[in-house]
Formats: structure tokens, C-alpha cells, sequence
């Protein structure tokens, strides 16, 4: 039982990500990769025993505008879902709006945010929730509307009000849905992060990619995306994590 | 020179604690052509002007000017010919320069030598790439008709300027129009010979960077912004004439920045800093820059009207 | 108590109309125990939606004591025929709903909770989930979500369907125990005739779909009365043969879902 | 009831829609913005009306990689999703990368794309596809893994194939989330275009932004900014739309 | 046909194990009707869906015409406790599923679908979708479909539970019919005893949790039996009376899941 549960959760987990990192170098290796476009994976973890410190001092701070801002995206989100699923002609109007502005390149907007915000960590947060908040608006409201009926009638005969109905019935039933938002939102946050970095190299890892490609330092670049990575798998688990501690019923009723 | 005057009188008055913020921006990032700001700073020689200065990493020259215009920085560095431009078309005006970095473009088409070009005139229905809206792009045209090129038999491809070095390498093109500062890197990464055609060979009159200042700033606070480029100045001479230290201070605040780079960065770019008048570091030439905006005009970059005035300050100009 | 006046219910369905209810009128005492029989699809939960003011009839009206019902009421309690537990919630959690939704005090009807639930035969289940659950189990917990409640009027919709019939005697025995002590006002859906005998003080029969009504019957059997295999053996067969023959005298099962 | 139809379906999402440009045009006039960070509404509308042509055709071309790259990615997206859903082992070992390679900030990759495929469309749709994929897989796997136990078990019981629960009771059941992914890539779909081709600007509205960025042409920039606002909500409400169509019952069950 | 050999199951619960079949031995002949009754979460559906290949009893095995179940078989049909109706797809669609899973000709089985639809009362439903369709209608929708499949065996969990006793007499009819036409082996979950004695061959009385075989009862009322009311009132009567006694002996509902 624990074994297996050993196996599925960290096993397999890190035999998929050795495959990868082997897969990546054997493709440098067999194809000749130039280190100038693709580093091999060797060449990258020299590069980041070369300043470990840094490095990570660097992603720590990204750690910090992800999560501040993600945080923020998560509730701006949810409340946005909540507003718009408590009524359909609110809906109906924000929705097309929510989607265009969704559509537009937030990269075109960073020099505008710089202009207003200036320098410092503002703009990169401000970054990382208009790139990740429309994920968990659109999952909510899908969880919110799909309360099945008969519960729902249920609370409606209990003449529940509107906040109660939504606390216990319909939010803790849209929660498995919330999560594929959280899921999907996790990435872009971290992306966020980095075109704001990018945008203006002050600190963190996006500024050391714009650092690096300033020097054509390639494998720096991919020193600084591997730990994006890491920190995109880290924060992916442990919303997966949170998942499986806030919502154990949905694997049991459904297969 | 006269800082040694005003290192007295701003020390002696306020001390550290009484310092001006300021927001300096680089023109590109943290390399070698703009490592003598955080030299500057490092050697304390802002400190001793009374300026307590942030510096931060540009991104080109209309993100730098839009930072300008916005307040929110107040000194940058950019690359003056595509300033001037922007200055022509109308775009940014509350700007001046404050020093020229470079008296030369350091524009420039770079190839490989096995692409067999070697004079202007070989690129003749070949590819080149440069990055959009550039200066490259824009000072193009002209450079070919002086190098005795049409012009329309090139083929101009945008790429982002991240690009362009493996473009090259990869002959997915076959010249490049860029800053002949990356030579050293299109070798690093093409393991090949790399032929660099200067557009300051036809294009002589046009400059390289410059540091420019908020106009707000300068009129409020002129000594402000003597003592900023004086220092800054200053920092730039350091650096001249000890490329590894400078190198190491630049790598110290920004450990992106790599060493050997910055110091080949900085040995290249040796001869386009000094004016070719042996006027003082900085010297931005009236006539020049008169000369400069009426190449830009002829070749229907901007239209008529830009004076040398309302681009340059030059009050803060080191005499010759 | 309730009044049930010229009742009609049509859906609106995807592939046209369907005709469930057709003019109802009845009217329910203070107290009074009725059980509602009918062929399936004949319109008994729709009827009891109707009074419950979870569905809002197409024509006439149903008033519960004394005003015209439009909304649900918290003195009126529902049993659905489906269970409808809330799946993160624990067997006790979800009796205790409707006491948090009331916002009445948590502490003051844990106990009676726990006494449902080990009527109802569950109290070793309390922690469980309801996935954990058989039919029969899930059953039980949904009326003793209702019972908690000690309302008015209790709408019961085959409450009993899943249970087993021993466990069936059982409860109506507390079902009528807790009648007469609370007077409470009961619509209770049933397919068993005899279940519906021994509870009620009237039977009401519906028609098959457009389910109207087709006769009340009183049943005269004095309270408190015995449950279980042979109580009250010879006037229930008698009911209950009227009753069959009420039903059988409808057609056969219809085959049209229109009128 | 057709009238109330087109009230929600037509008049409130216009409305909306005037109301934020109202919004727009009144903090642009009362905040007194430079039209060069912000240019006002009427600004817009009449640089569009200097090259509406022009225009037009650059939109064609980038909607034409944003659906090309958009249906490759939800092909492959599903694809990879019934994969992973189909075995427990593969999942384990696949998501960990998977949820690495989706952290790491494409415009960073964009130059490795630019130098191997060169220019032209190629590049741009794989910028597309690496961009939009993930949400249709998170999402899909949820939606795959959320049949309820009584209709998995009832395929069991029938014995029916891997394939056949697939398609008749899985994939059918996990439509409404999988529309989820699909709404969420959407937007993504056309961030990936304009990344594309701000990094090679050969055609497209992502090559006529950064174009108007270099020549500080804020106007310029805020149409074809608007006109991916615009792609962005077409785009969108065809998805919803064909969710209505596809998946009519999920109203039906849910409230 | 099938052979149930000291079978046992223990479920294995977030807050501890249920124990819930201990130690069942049963065999049912080819042809044989086999009605189980026993107490609300005795283990009877756990039994069936044991039988069905859906569960590995966690002791013991199963046989099904001479061969240990592992997985579900396609001669065995059955008709779950819910109605398991895909939501998407209409009544007609949701009874040829079978059909089109076993990779059967539709043109073939479709007059079937429809004929089985008639004799269930829901002809008129044919488009419908399952949630425009009363709780005994969907059961009805998931008879149909086990029945489509004219299996060898057919395990029916409670089938009739959301049925009014009249619709219960025809179909138990129909059901009769079909397993002497076809021979199917059935075996056949109800709670009540009257049907349970109607219908079988045999029997088998389940104690209350943990199940295990209390008893199996003969029915020697010979075959075509008449149902309804009053069908063979002395009979049922009397052996009612002993399963219902049967029944009762076990003790009061229990309250712990654990043994
Ligand atoms: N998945 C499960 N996890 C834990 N316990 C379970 C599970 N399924 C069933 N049980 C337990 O097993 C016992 C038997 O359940 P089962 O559904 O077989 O009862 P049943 O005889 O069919 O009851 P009913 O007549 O109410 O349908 C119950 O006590 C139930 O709590
Ligand atoms: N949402 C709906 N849309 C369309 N038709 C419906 C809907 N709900 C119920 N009906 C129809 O209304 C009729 C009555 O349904 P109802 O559920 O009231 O029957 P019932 O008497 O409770 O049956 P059962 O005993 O089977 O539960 C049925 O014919 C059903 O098809
Ligand atoms: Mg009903
Ligand atoms: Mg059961």
C-alpha cells in the first residue's frame, strides 16, 4: 500500500523527469547541438554551480511576485466568478468584455505599466495576475453552474440564502473544477513573472534571462528556465496537493 | 577638472545621508558599453556628486525615452540617432542630451566570412536581417546609397535582436544589420570569421550613445544634472582605462553580465569614444549633430524642423 | 393547513409539452396525515414539488397555512425521492444541515441528531461519507435530514422505497409516533398500498399521467396504530383491494407523453 | 422568449461592450492620459480608418495561425490527455514534465524557434500550439476523471472496451470541462500568434505592434491591440457556442 | 450457473473497515430464480455486483457457468440499485447501448428496444432525455436495458423499488415470462417479501451486517404463477410470515459498521 503509494507519487514522478533530462541530452549529443542554441543539460548544471547564490537568491525573489501575485489572481478571480454567477445580466455583459481583454497581449502592455508603476516589484505582480487571473474565472464559473440539480433544490427548499447556498453546496461542488483553473493559472503566473522581468531587469529570473541574451549566455538562459520549471512543477504539486487535501470526496464519487 | 570642486562642496554639505535619488537608466541591459554607470557608482563617484543614483537595465531606446517622458527615470542612455528620430517625428521632445558615449554609430552590417561578402556592394540581392523599427533599419537606406548599393536589392528581414546572432550562424540569412559591439559574440557563435562594414564609414556625422536627461530636470536643477554627467563621465574614462576592473564591477552588480565579454565590449568600443577632434569625452559637436539631423532629413526619416537645440543641452557639453 | 386549489403542471420539454398534472384540488387539515398513491410518472413528485414551492404550477395555486405558497418554507420539510447528500459531507454533517442553514445552535441539536440517526439505525455510520453508504443507508439519512427539522408540514416522496420491510415498520411506527406528538402535517408518497393504509388518515389516488385526482379515501382504522406484517389485517385487505381496483381501473400504462 | 434571447444574447453583451469603451473614453478625457501611453477610443477608431485594408488583412493573417495552431493544439492536447488518462504509470510519470515545459516562458524559446524553423508561418503556429495546449490537457484530464462511479460502473458491467467507455461515457461526460480548456486556450492561442510574430514581424497584428512600438505609434499599437481584443471575443463566443451545441444535456442535469 | 463459494467482503473505509459479506456459500442453477432479501446495507448489492464481476471479493470466489468470475461477462446483464442512464443520450438511446457496446446490429435490436419501451409504459418517451422522466420511469429505462441484452444470467438489483404496485404486478409478469421463455438465471434483490416469494425458486434470507446466509427458503408455488394482489394468498401468506420472521429474529438494526 505505502510502497505503491511510494512508487506512483515519487518514483515514477522522477523517473519521467530523468527520461526527459536524458532525452534532452541525448538529442544535444546526437544531433550536434551547437551549446550556443541548446546547452546540454551538463553544461547547464555547471553554469548553475558557478553562482548557486545568485541563482537563487534570483528565483526567490520570482518565487515571491509569483506567489504575492498569484494569491492575488486566485481571490480577484474567484470573487470575479462569484459576481458573475450570482447574475446572468452581469454575465452577460462582463463575460465578452473579460474575454477581450484577456485576448490582448499583456506583453504590449508592460511599457505602460512600467510608465505608471514605475520600477520595483508593482508591475511584475500587476503582470502575473492579468496573465493568470481569466483561468480561474472561467473554471469557477464552470464549477458553479454545475451544481447538480437535485442538490441544488435541496438547498433552495431549505430556503438557504443566496451566501449559504453558495458556500456549502455550490462552491464545494465547483472546487475539483476551481483547481483545473488554479492548475492551468500556476504556469501563467510564472510567466507573468518573467515578462515583467524581462520587460525591466531589475531582479529575478527574468531578468537573468535578459541579462543572458544581452551576452548571447545561452546556457545561462536555460539555467534560469530549468528553475522556472522547477518552480512551475513545485507550484503545480502543490495545488494538485491542496486538491487532494480539500477535495478527497471527488475521487471517491466519481472513477 | 572642476568635479574635484564639487566633490567639496556636496560632501561637506550634506554628507551621505543627504543625497539626491536618481534614476539613471542603461541603454540595453548590463554589458560592456554601458558598464561605466554602475563603475560610477561602484567607485563612488556619484556618491561624491551628492547623487545617490538606482541604476536599471534599459530596453531600447523608446522604452528608455518613454521612462524619460514619464518621470519615471531621469538620466538614460540611448542610442542618439534613433532619438533624434523620435525627436524629429515628434514622439518624445522633453528630452535633451546631456554627453555623447559614443562619437561614432555603432551601426553596423556583420557577416560571416565564408558568406563571401565583403564590401558593402556585395550584399546585393542577399538577406539581412535586423530588429524591427531599428536605427539598423532605419539608417539603411541611406547607408546603401552612399556605399553605391540600391537599396531595394536587399531584402530587410525583422527579428527580434535576441535572434539574430543564430540566424546568422545558421546562414538563415546572410548579413546582419546591428551594433558592431556583438562581433565577439556572432564569432563565439558561428566559430567563423566575422566581416564588419561600420555605417559610420559613410555615415560619419551620426552618433553613437548618449546620455540624455529629463528637460523638466534640467531646468530646475542644472547643477543636478552637471554634477550626474560629470560623474557619469568620469565613470567612463575609469572604465577606458581599466576594462578588467570595470568588467569585474559590472559582474559584481549584475552577475548576468559576463567578463570576458564586457571587457572585449569595452576595448571595441575604445576608438568611437574619443572625439575625432580630441575634444573631451562626452563632447557632443554643434555642427555634427546639425550635420546628423540633416542626413536624417534627407533621407525622409523626419521632417524639417528639428534644430540641434532640442536635442542637445549644450551647457553641459565639455568644451573642446 | 394546505390547500390545494386547481393545480395543473406542464413541462416544457425539448421534444414538446408534457401534461403531468391536471387540475388537483385538495385541501389538507391541520394535523392530517396524507398519503398519496398513483401509477409512475403519474405526477406525485411533481405534486409534492408544487406544495413544497421548489416548482410553480402552470395554473392554480397551493396555499400552506393560510398563504399562498411561491417560495420554499423553513416550516415545511422535504424528503426527496432521491437522497440528495451533499458527497463531502459526513452522514452527521449532512443531518446537521439544515440546522447551520436555519443558523439555529449546533450544539443544541447534535443530540438529536444522534438520537435520529440511531433510530434510523445509523449511528455507527456517523463519520462515514455517503459514497460509503448502501441505498437503503443514504435513504435514512435524507429523512433524518428531514426530521431534524420538526416542521410543520413534512413532504415525504417514497421515503421508504429503499428500505427493507422491517426497517419500513420500524420507521413508521416513529413516523407515527412523531405525527401524533408533533402534530405535524404529513404528504407522504408511497407505492406500497399498504404502507399507505396503515399511515394515513386519507389516501389520495391519482390518475394515471395528466395525473388527477381520482378519489380521497378516508381510512377509519383508530390511532395509535400497529405496524408490521398482519396489523390491522382485515380492514387494510379490504382498503387495499379498493384501492388496487381504484388504480387498475385506470388505463393501462399510457404511452403518450401528451395529453 | 425569443425577445428575452436576444436581450441576453445580443443587447447585454453590447451594452457591456459600449460601456467599457465609455469607461476607456472617460478616463482617458478625465485623467487627461497622454494619447501617447493611452490613446482615447476616437484616436483608435480613426487610425483604423487610415489603413482599414491594411489592417484587415494582417488580422486575416494572424486568425489564420491562431486557428491552425489552435486546432493542432487541442488535437494534441486531447490527445495527450487520453493518454495520460488511460494509464495511471505514463501520468505519473508524463505530468511532472509536462508541468515543466508549460512553466518555462515561451517568448523565451521564441529565438530557438525562429532559428530552427526560420520565417514565415511555421514558427508562429508552434509558438501557438506551445502556448495553448496545456489548459486543453489539465482540463481534459479532469473532465476525464470525473465520471461519476454508477456510469463507469455500468460500462464495466457491459464489458465494454477501453475505447468504447472512452467515447461513449468518458469523453461524452468530460465535454463540459474539456470546453473549459478550450476557452481558456483560446485567448492563449492568440497570445501565442502575436508572440510569434513580435519576434519575426513579418506580417500579422503582432508584426504591425511591434512595428508602431518602434516607431512610438501608441495608436497604432492600441488598434491591432483592440483588433486581437476583438479576434479574442469571436473566437471565444464560437467556442461557447459550440459548447451549447455539442453539450445541450449539461444545462439540463446541472442548475 | 453460479457457484458463490464462502464468499466475503470487507470494504476498506476512510474512518476503518466495513465488513459487509461475511462467509456466503450459494449455488443457483442454470434457470434458477433467486430472489435475496435481507436488511437495509445487509450486503445484498455488494453480493451482486460480487457476482457481476464488478468486485473482488476480498475471500472466497464465484463461479459463473463453470468458470471464476475476474471481470464482468457479457452473458450477464445487470440492472443497478440507480438507474445508471447516460445523460446525453435519449431513452431509446440509453436502452441500445448494450447493443451497440456488444457491437450488435442496431437495425436488428431496435424493434426490440422499442417493444421492450412499450411494455415498460414508456413508448411515448422514446426522445426523451432522462431528466425529463419520473424516478420510476428511469428505473423502468434501465430494466429495458438489462433486458435487451436477453443475458443468460441477469442480476436485478431492487429493480422495481420506484414502482407502484400495479406497474410491479405487470412487470413481475413480463419478468416470469421472460425467464420461462429464455430459461435466464436470475437473481433478484427486493425488499418486499411478497414479491421476493412470488417470483423465486428460492429465497435467500441475508442477516443484517455482516451479511451471511441465514437461510434459503423454497417456494414450491408452481409455475406460471399469477401475480397481483390476492395471487396465491395462502401460500405467500403463510411463508411470508416465516421469511418476515426470519427476518426479525436477526437483531435490532445494528449500529456499528465494524463486526
Ligand atoms: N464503497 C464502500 N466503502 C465502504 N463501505 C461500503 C462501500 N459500499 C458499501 N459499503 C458498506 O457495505 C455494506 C453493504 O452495502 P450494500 O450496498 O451491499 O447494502 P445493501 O444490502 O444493498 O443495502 P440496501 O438495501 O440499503 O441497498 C453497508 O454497510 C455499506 O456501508
Ligand atoms: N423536468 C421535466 N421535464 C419534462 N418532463 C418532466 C420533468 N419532470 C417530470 N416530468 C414529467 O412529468 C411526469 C410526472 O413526473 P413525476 O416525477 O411527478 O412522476 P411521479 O409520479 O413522481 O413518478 P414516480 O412514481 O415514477 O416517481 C412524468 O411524465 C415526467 O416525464
Ligand atoms: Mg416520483
Ligand atoms: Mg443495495
Amino acid at each position: 500500500m505505502t510502497e505503491s503509494r511510494v512508487w506512483s507519487n515519487a518514483v515514477l514522478p522522477t523517473l519521467g523527469v530523468i527520461i526527459a533530462v536524458t532525452l534532452w541530452w541525448l538529442a544535444t549529443a546526437v544531433f550536434h547541438i551547437d551549446p550556443f542554441y541548446v546547452p546540454s543539460p551538463a553544461d547547464v548544471v555547471e553554469t548553475f554551480f558557478r553562482t548557486p547564490g545568485f541563482l537563487l537568491q534570483e528565483s526567490w525573489i520570482t518565487i515571491q511576485r509569483v506567489l504575492i501575485g498569484f494569491a492575488v489572481a486566485v481571490t480577484l478571480g474567484l470573487v470575479i466568478a462569484v459576481v458573475l454567477g450570482s447574475s446572468r445580466t452581469i454575465e452577460r455583459m462582463a463575460l465578452p468584455v473579460l474575454a477581450a481583454v484577456n485576448a490582448i497581449p499583456k506583453v504590449a502592455l508592460a511599457p505602460l505599466l512600467l510608465v505608471w508603476m514605475g520600477f520595483g516589484d508593482s508591475p511584475k505582480i500587476v503582470m502575473v495576475i492579468l496573465v493568470s487571473f481569466f483561468p480561474v474565472i472561467v473554471s469557477t464559473m464552470a464549477g458553479l453552474t454545475s451544481t447538480p440539480a437535485d442538490l441544488h433544490e435541496l438547498a433552495r427548499s431549505l430556503k438557504a440564502s443566496w451566501w449559504q447556498t453558495f458556500v456549502k453546496v455550490r462552491l464545494t461542488w465547483a472546487l475539483p473544477q476551481v483547481f483545473v483553473g488554479l492548475k492551468v493559472a500556476t504556469p501563467l503566473a510564472i510567466i507573468g513573472a518573467v515578462i515583467g522581468e524581462v520587460v525591466n531587469p531589475d531582479h529575478g529570473l527574468g531578468s537573468v534571462i535578459a541579462g543572458s541574451s544581452a551576452n548571447s549566455d545561452t546556457a545561462l538562459a536555460f539555467v534560469a528556465l530549468v528553475l522556472l520549471a522547477v518552480i512551475g512543477v513545485v507550484m503545480f504539486y502543490l495545488v494538485a496537493g491542496l486538491e487532494r487535501l480539500l477535495v478527497p470526496w471527488a475521487k471517491a464519487i466519481s472513477s | 577638472s572642476s568635479s574635484d570642486d564639487d566633490k567639496g562642496t556636496t560632501g561637506s554639505a550634506g554628507g551621505s545621508g543627504d543625497l539626491k535619488k536618481v534614476t539613471y537608466v542603461t541603454a540595453f541591459g548590463a554589458v560592456g558599453r554601458d558598464a561605466f554607470a554602475w563603475v560610477a557608482k561602484e567607485k563612488g563617484f556619484f556618491k561624491d556628486a551628492g547623487i545617490d543614483v538606482d541604476i536599471q537595465k534599459g530596453a531600447g531606446n523608446v522604452q528608455n525615452l518613454t521612462l524619460i517622458k514619464s518621470g519615471q527615470a531621469q538620466f538614460a542612455a540611448l542610442d542618439f540617432t534613433g532619438a533624434e528620430i523620435q525627436a524629429g517625428t515628434g514622439k518624445f521632445t522633453n528630452w535633451r542630451a546631456v554627453a555623447a558615449i559614443h562619437q561614432q554609430t555603432l551601426v553596423s552590417i556583420m557577416t560571416t566570412a565564408d558568406t563571401g561578402i565583403t564590401k558593402p556592394t556585395d550584399l546585393a540581392g542577399k538577406t539581412v536581417a535586423t530588429a524591427t523599427g531599428s536605427v539598423s533599419e532605419l539608417l539603411f537606406p541611406a547607408y546603401a546609397k552612399l556605399a553605391g548599393l540600391d537599396p531595394k536589392t536587399v531584402k530587410l528581414t525583422g527579428a527580434q535582436s535576441t535572434a539574430l546572432n543564430g540566424l546568422m550562424a545558421q546562414r538563415k540569412v546572410d548579413g546582419l544589420s546591428t551594433f558592431l559591439l556583438s562581433k565577439k559574440a556572432l564569432e563565439t557563435v558561428s566559430k567563423k570569421d566575422v566581416v564588419v562594414m561600420p555605417y559610420s564609414e559613410f555615415l560619419s556625422d551620426l552618433f553613437g550613445n548618449a546620455i540624455i536627461a529629463n528637460e523638466n530636470l534640467i531646468s530646475s536643477d542644472k547643477d543636478l544634472v552637471k554634477k550626474f554627467t560629470d560623474a557619469a563621465m568620469k565613470g567612463l574614462q575609469y572604465s577606458l582605462d581599466h576594462p578588467e576592473e570595470a568588467a569585474a564591477i559590472l559582474h559584481k552588480a549584475e552577475p548576468t553580465a559576463a567578463e570576458p565579454a564586457a571587457i572585449g565590449e569595452i576595448n571595441a568600443m575604445k576608438p568611437y569614444v574619443s572625439s575625432p577632434n580630441g575634444a573631451p569625452l562626452g563632447h557632443l559637436d554643434q555642427e555634427r549633430v546639425a550635420r546628423s539631423i540633416a542626413i536624417l532629413q534627407g533621407n525622409g526619416l523626419m521632417p524639417a524642423g528639428l534644430t540641434p537645440e532640442k536635442v542637445v543641452d549644450f551647457s553641459f557639453i565639455p568644451a573642446s | 393547513m394546505i390547500t390545494i386549489d386547481a393545480v395543473s403542471q406542464t413541462f416544457k420539454g425539448r421534444s414538446g409539452p408534457v401534461e403531468a398534472i391536471r387540475d388537483i384540488s385538495l385541501t389538507i387539515g391541520e394535523g392530517e396525515f396524507v398519503t398519496v398513491i398513483g401509477r409512475s410518472g403519474c405526477g406525485k413528485s411533481t405534486l409534492l414539488r408544487m406544495i413544497a414551492g421548489l416548482l410553480k404550477p402552470t395554473a392554480g395555486s397551493v396555499t400552506v397555512a393560510g398563504s399562498p405558497v411561491r417560495e420554499p418554507r423553513r416550516d415545511v420539510a422535504m424528503v426527496f425521492q432521491r437522497p440528495a447528500l451533499l458527497p463531502w459531507r459526513s452522514v452527521e454533517d449532512n443531518v446537521m444541515l439544515p440546522v447551520e442553514i436555519f443558523g439555529w445552535r449546533k450544539s443544541e441539536y447534535r443530540p438529536r441528531a444522534e438520537h435520529l440517526l440511531e433510530m434510523t439505525g445509523l449511528s455507527g455510520f456517523r463519520k462515514r461519507l455517503p459514497h460509503e453508504l448502501s441505498g437503503g443507508m443514504q435513504q435514512r439519512v435524507s429523512l433524518c435530514r428531514a426530521l431534524i427539522q420538526s416542521p410543520k408540514v413534512m413532504l415525504m416522496d417514497e421515503p421508504f422505497s429503499a428500505l427493507d420491510a422491517l426497517t419500513r415498520e420500524e420507521l413508521a411506527v416513529e413516523l407515527q409516533r412523531i405525527h401524533m406528538d408533533l402534530g405535524t402535517t404529513i404528504v407522504f408518497v408511497t407505492h406500497s398500498i399498504q404502507e399507505a393504509v396503515l399511515l394515513a388518515d386519507r389516501v389520495a389516488v391519482l390518475s394515471s399521467r395528466p395525473g388527477h385526482l381520482r378519489r380521497v379515501v378516508e381510512i377509519p382504522i383508530p390511532r395509535p396504530r400497529t405496524f408490521g406484517h398482519n396489523a390491522h389485517m382485515e380492514q387494510v385487505a379490504g382498503i387495499s383491494a379498493e384501492l388496487h381496483t381504484l388504480l387498475l381501473s385506470d388505463d393501462h400504462l399510457q404511452a403518450s407523453p401528451q395529453t
